[in-house]
């Protein structure tokens, strides 16, 4: 964990309301895990004083990038930035996922920025498995062809069907279990919306196969200093706090009270 | 030549006069990484009360202009888990260790106090008075001038470790408050803890905070410290801890002229973990191209 | 179906509840060019007092984190010249005015009620008991109780106009404050004016007002604000106006969802002049989408 | 007076700390008098809530320009503005420079901003006459072509010599005026620091002659209504307030009561 300056080498929109932002920051670059994210002060909006946490896309060498979506004032602010200029990043930070268990199957289920959250995992896996991307359109679905040129099978899946199967990503992962789930041990790595952990961590639960989950909770420090961004784990027959920033983002779906996550 | 920028808090001796904010640091740990501990003034660790609590539910803070609002409730291990925990960790270091202190009664003030009156390591006690979630019946011990006499009263008398009480913004006449504390037999005042706030969800027609309301913090609330620190100096002999919206050597510079005797650098840095290092340093940068050879001659020369 | 915004604050019927907060929209003439006055739900002048004033000297102002720092020292042209010069030109417009009155002396609030009573075209007065520079010997009319007490009886006793007593933010219990202007009779309260505050500077090592201290507006004071009409809203059956860094109509609606009757622009007009007539059509287009028929199915609707 | 979206033309350093920004605003151009000003919100700088305010430096049917210098905050983030965004201004605002009286020949004086701020004075008096600009160094001379094209004769004077003759502004002043000032019955147009104001009317007013002089008091709303930017000016045997963005920034130098100017 450190406190770096990166330099933007390069920024452009990819698609829909998303952008790719690739930057050098050796210091954080070199240590990146998958799964670990970094914690952005947005330049140019002194206003809102907190930095923004996004995953770790890509990291190589001395770069590394984050894809995001322009969601409110600090994601929009940030798109100004150009090739050359200079931002404060804090990172890698929490822990990530957990390489793939010997002998199952790595199954990745993402949505939204969970996309690029997983390319680490993908491309850093030894196992090579399937991936679910679900979205509520074609626009959001990233890094279709990144995904499979690491070996990778993707299936689609969108609300409006205009990419893919049209239905839920747990529509496609149910219908591939049945297919095809038995004959392989699959170990989940999921990073998505509330909804898409829940519905993952619950099939995990029921067919007892391994589960990674990665939370999004808001975050002030990204450190664990604030406690502003924990969630409720297992901890005996009572519950603990965890901080998302720390202990997390990627837990042990076992161990998450999915029915109090917010 | 470098300035001399050691101060002394009450018997708390400091090698230069910037202290982190209680809550806004941890407990040390989290932030070690990532700075020396050991070039802090003083580390002041988040609140600590009697048994372990658990706090607030989500959310838990939200983002206002220039500012932050929190309502985290005061978690935390207790005085056996904080000492057990956390205090080797934090004796390694050759930097004083505040505990920030906190009860739900008088007499559990009194005993928190007395409990770390005898544990190692510890340079003295800050006591959370102005805790916006905090009551003993309908008053508040930081916004009702009898009860905080009474609570400072109890504390002092548990404890001979230097004591600090933190005193509540939200009050109409701090220089009372101030006077008080200091009658009471408190080594220093420390001021001021977030201001009393609330933001709302036009989309559910709620609070944000699950605990409704929430202590504004962060550079909104700086211009209404720097009045109060100024008054408060005014009013005591004793030193004053100043914080609220410190972010940089400028801003910490600010509250030394208007008379208070150390800083804390609070929300800045969950923004720049390295805030407080880098105030520390700017003071002494600033002091030096003066010509200003100590601290001490700078702090409280307002001319006003 | 356009949603019903008109609101009756205290006997003052407006078309919309958005009016201007004292001191921020000059008498009416200087914005004349760039708002229609008769868009305003209703507007509320600089403070007057009996005879003409020249306020403080400069600097008057400095801008802060998200806020502004003013310590204008009440100028302005005494009743006569204001209702002189400005009511022949308020009088053209189908807008209430209210008139923000202030005194040195409980008699002078008094005797400033009593000339306006018998103006035409005034709509009601909002009484100034927190501007940070006024006293009456120590006590300051707004932060404490009984002087306020006093003022608002005294100048209830000298108007039929609809009264609304403008509270002072620095309290620590302000549904006290609420309450007893209730009970003194008055017809609506207002609030917040601007925070008691200082800023300096670090060369002169001077504050940087004339008046060394000055009163924070703008954003960076919302979250207080909120928290604090939200409390008043609750104290008293009496209309509240709130105020306190409104820039959009989202802020506004934050305001009457806590429950304000009506909400005051103040800092934000300096801007953008527009920015009034833009929170009043807001205001109308969130309720419209929401299929909320009437404003005052809004106000106070926070569910907490 | 009206509040403008304008859009951004042209935007660049012109030289030393000094950014000539051009924009389209067809509507506050087109009443644009020399000395007026036009008041800013500077984009992207959400935490500093002022306008700021800025002499219109030149207006050419639909569009006007400032020339502003890096001092603050805001002129720093204000040159990250880019050709087709846009900014709001509100504007023309104050009391400029009346025409030359007849009879009389026109003499300018003008340091930092001051030079753009004249400009129009230059531009639209039928009676072209002499310019004294000065400055600490080459840097912060501005605009001397473009007021010579104009058929002005322009004297430079810098502090350090770097440009024109050494010293201050008015020692070529006085120079000038020992020289050619009796044949010509000077009017003063005067817009600069503090100092070069009060010594332009000192000597005025010595020498009987008027003077209009332009203020630069820090101002809040810049239409009159918070009393932020007042000076005092004579009124009788005493004195009252004025406010510069309204009845100001010029003034006849003979109503402000100079000892009292900040
Ligand atoms: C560990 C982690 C990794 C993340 N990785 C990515 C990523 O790779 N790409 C990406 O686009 N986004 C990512 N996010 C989400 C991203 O941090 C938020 O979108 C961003 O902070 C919003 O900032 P803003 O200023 O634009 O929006 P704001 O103006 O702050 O908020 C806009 C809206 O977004 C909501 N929001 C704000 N923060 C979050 C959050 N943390 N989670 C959910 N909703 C939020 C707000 O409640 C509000 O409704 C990640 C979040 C976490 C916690
Ligand atoms: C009528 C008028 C016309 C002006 N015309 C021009 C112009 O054409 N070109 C130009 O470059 N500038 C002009 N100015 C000055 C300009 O408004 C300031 O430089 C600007 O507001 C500074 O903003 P900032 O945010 O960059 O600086 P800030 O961060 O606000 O301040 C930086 C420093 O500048 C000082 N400062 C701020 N405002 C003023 C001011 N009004 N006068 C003097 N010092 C100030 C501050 O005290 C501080 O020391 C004019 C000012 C007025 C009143
Ligand atoms: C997230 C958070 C947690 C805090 N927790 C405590 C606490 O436990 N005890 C305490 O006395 N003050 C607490 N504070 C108040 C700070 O110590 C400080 O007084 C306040 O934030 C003002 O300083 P700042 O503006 O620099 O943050 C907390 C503040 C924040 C933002
Ligand atoms: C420049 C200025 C002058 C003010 N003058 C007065 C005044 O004369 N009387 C008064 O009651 N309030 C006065 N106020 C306070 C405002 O009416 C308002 O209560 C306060 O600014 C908070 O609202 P805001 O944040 O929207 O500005 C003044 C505020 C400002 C900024
Ligand atoms: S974000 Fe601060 S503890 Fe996790
Ligand atoms: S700037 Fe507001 S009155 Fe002149």
């Amino acid at each position: 964990m450190q406190l770096e300056q990166a330099t933007v080498i390069a920024h452009a929109p990819i698609q829909g309301s998303y952008n790719l932002l690739q930057m050098r920051a050796p210091g954080v670059a070199a240590r990146v895990q998958p799964g670990q994210f970094i914690h952005v002060k947005v330049p140019y909006l002194e206003e809102c004083i907190l930095r923004r946490p996004f995953s770790i896309f890509r990291a190589d060498g001395e770069s590394l990038s984050i894809l995001y979506k322009d969601v409110g004032k600090g994601t929009r602010t940030l798109q100004y930035l150009e090739p050359g200029e200079s931002l404060s990043i804090l990172g890698p930070l929490g822990h990530g996922f957990p390489e793939v268990s010997a002998g199952h199957f790595p199954v990745l289920i993402a949505g939204g920025y969970g996309m690029a959250a997983l390319y680490l995992v993908a491309q850093r896996s030894p196992v090579k498995g399937v991936a679910f991307f679900g979205g509520r359109s074609a626009q959001d679905i990233l890094c279709v062809p990144e995904f499979e040129a690491l070996g990778w099978k993707v299936l689609v899946t969108t609300e409006d069907g205009s990419l893919g199967q049209r239905g839920l990503v747990t529509d496609a992962l149910d219908a591939w279990w049945a297919r095809e789930g038995s004959a392989h041990s699959p170990e989940l790595f999921v990073c998505g919306p509330g909804g898409m952990l829940k519905a993952a961590a619950r099939r995990a639960e029921e067919r007892n196969c391994p589960a990674w989950t990665s939370v999004d909770n808001n975050m002030g420090c990204g450190v664990g200093a604030c406690l502003t961004c924990v969630l409720k784990v297992k901890d005996g027959e009572s519950w603990t706090w965890a901080r998302a920033c720390r202990e997390g983002p990627v837990f042990n779906s076992r161990d998450i009270l999915w029915e109090e996550l917010a | 030549m470098k300035p001399d920028l050691s101060t002394n808090i009450g018997g708390i001796r400091m090698k230069n006069p910037v202290m982190t904010a209680s809550g806004t640091f941890g407990y040390g740990p989290e932030y070690a990484d990532l700075v020396d501990i050991n070039q802090l003034g003083a580390i002041v660790v988040k609140g600590i009360c009697l048994h372990p609590t658990k706090g607030n539910e989500l959310p838990r803070t939200t983002e206002v202009a220039s500012g932050l609002l929190n309502a985290i409730g005061l978690p935390g291990p207790g005085v056996d888990g904080f000492v057990r925990e956390y205090m080797p960790f934090l004796r390694t270091y050759d930097t004083p260790v505040v505990v920030n202190i906190w009860g739900k009664t008088i007499e559990e003030y009194a005993e928190v106090a007395a409990r770390f009156d005898s544990v190692p390591g510890i340079a003295g006690l800050e006591v959370n008075v102005s805790c916006p979630n905090i009551k003993e019946g309908s008053a508040v011990f930081g916004t009702d001038i009898k009860m905080f006499e009474r609570v400072v009263k109890a504390i002092r008398s548990a404890t001979r470790l230097p004591l600090i009480p933190k005193l509540a913004p939200n009050v109409s006449d701090i220089a009372e408050y101030a006077r008080c504390a200091e009658a009471c037999g408190a080594d220093a005042i420390s001021l001021i803890n977030s201001f009393p706030s609330l933001a709302v969800n036009l989309d559910t027609r709620r609070p944000i905070l699950a605990n409704k309301t929430g202590g504004l913090s962060g550079p909104a609330i700086k211009p209404i410290a720097l009045r109060l620190v100024w008054l408060a100096a005014q009013a005591v002999e004793i030193p004053v801890v100043a914080m609220g919206g410190i972010s940089c050597a400028r801003d910490a510079l600010e509250f030394l002229l208007v008379g208070a005797s150390a800083v804390a650098v609070g929300t800045a840095s969950f923004v720049y973990p390295d805030t407080a290092l880098r105030v520390a340093a700017g003071i002494g940068d600033f002091l030096e191209k003066e010509g200003i050879a100590s601290l001490s001659d700078w702090v409280g020369s307002i001319k006003a």
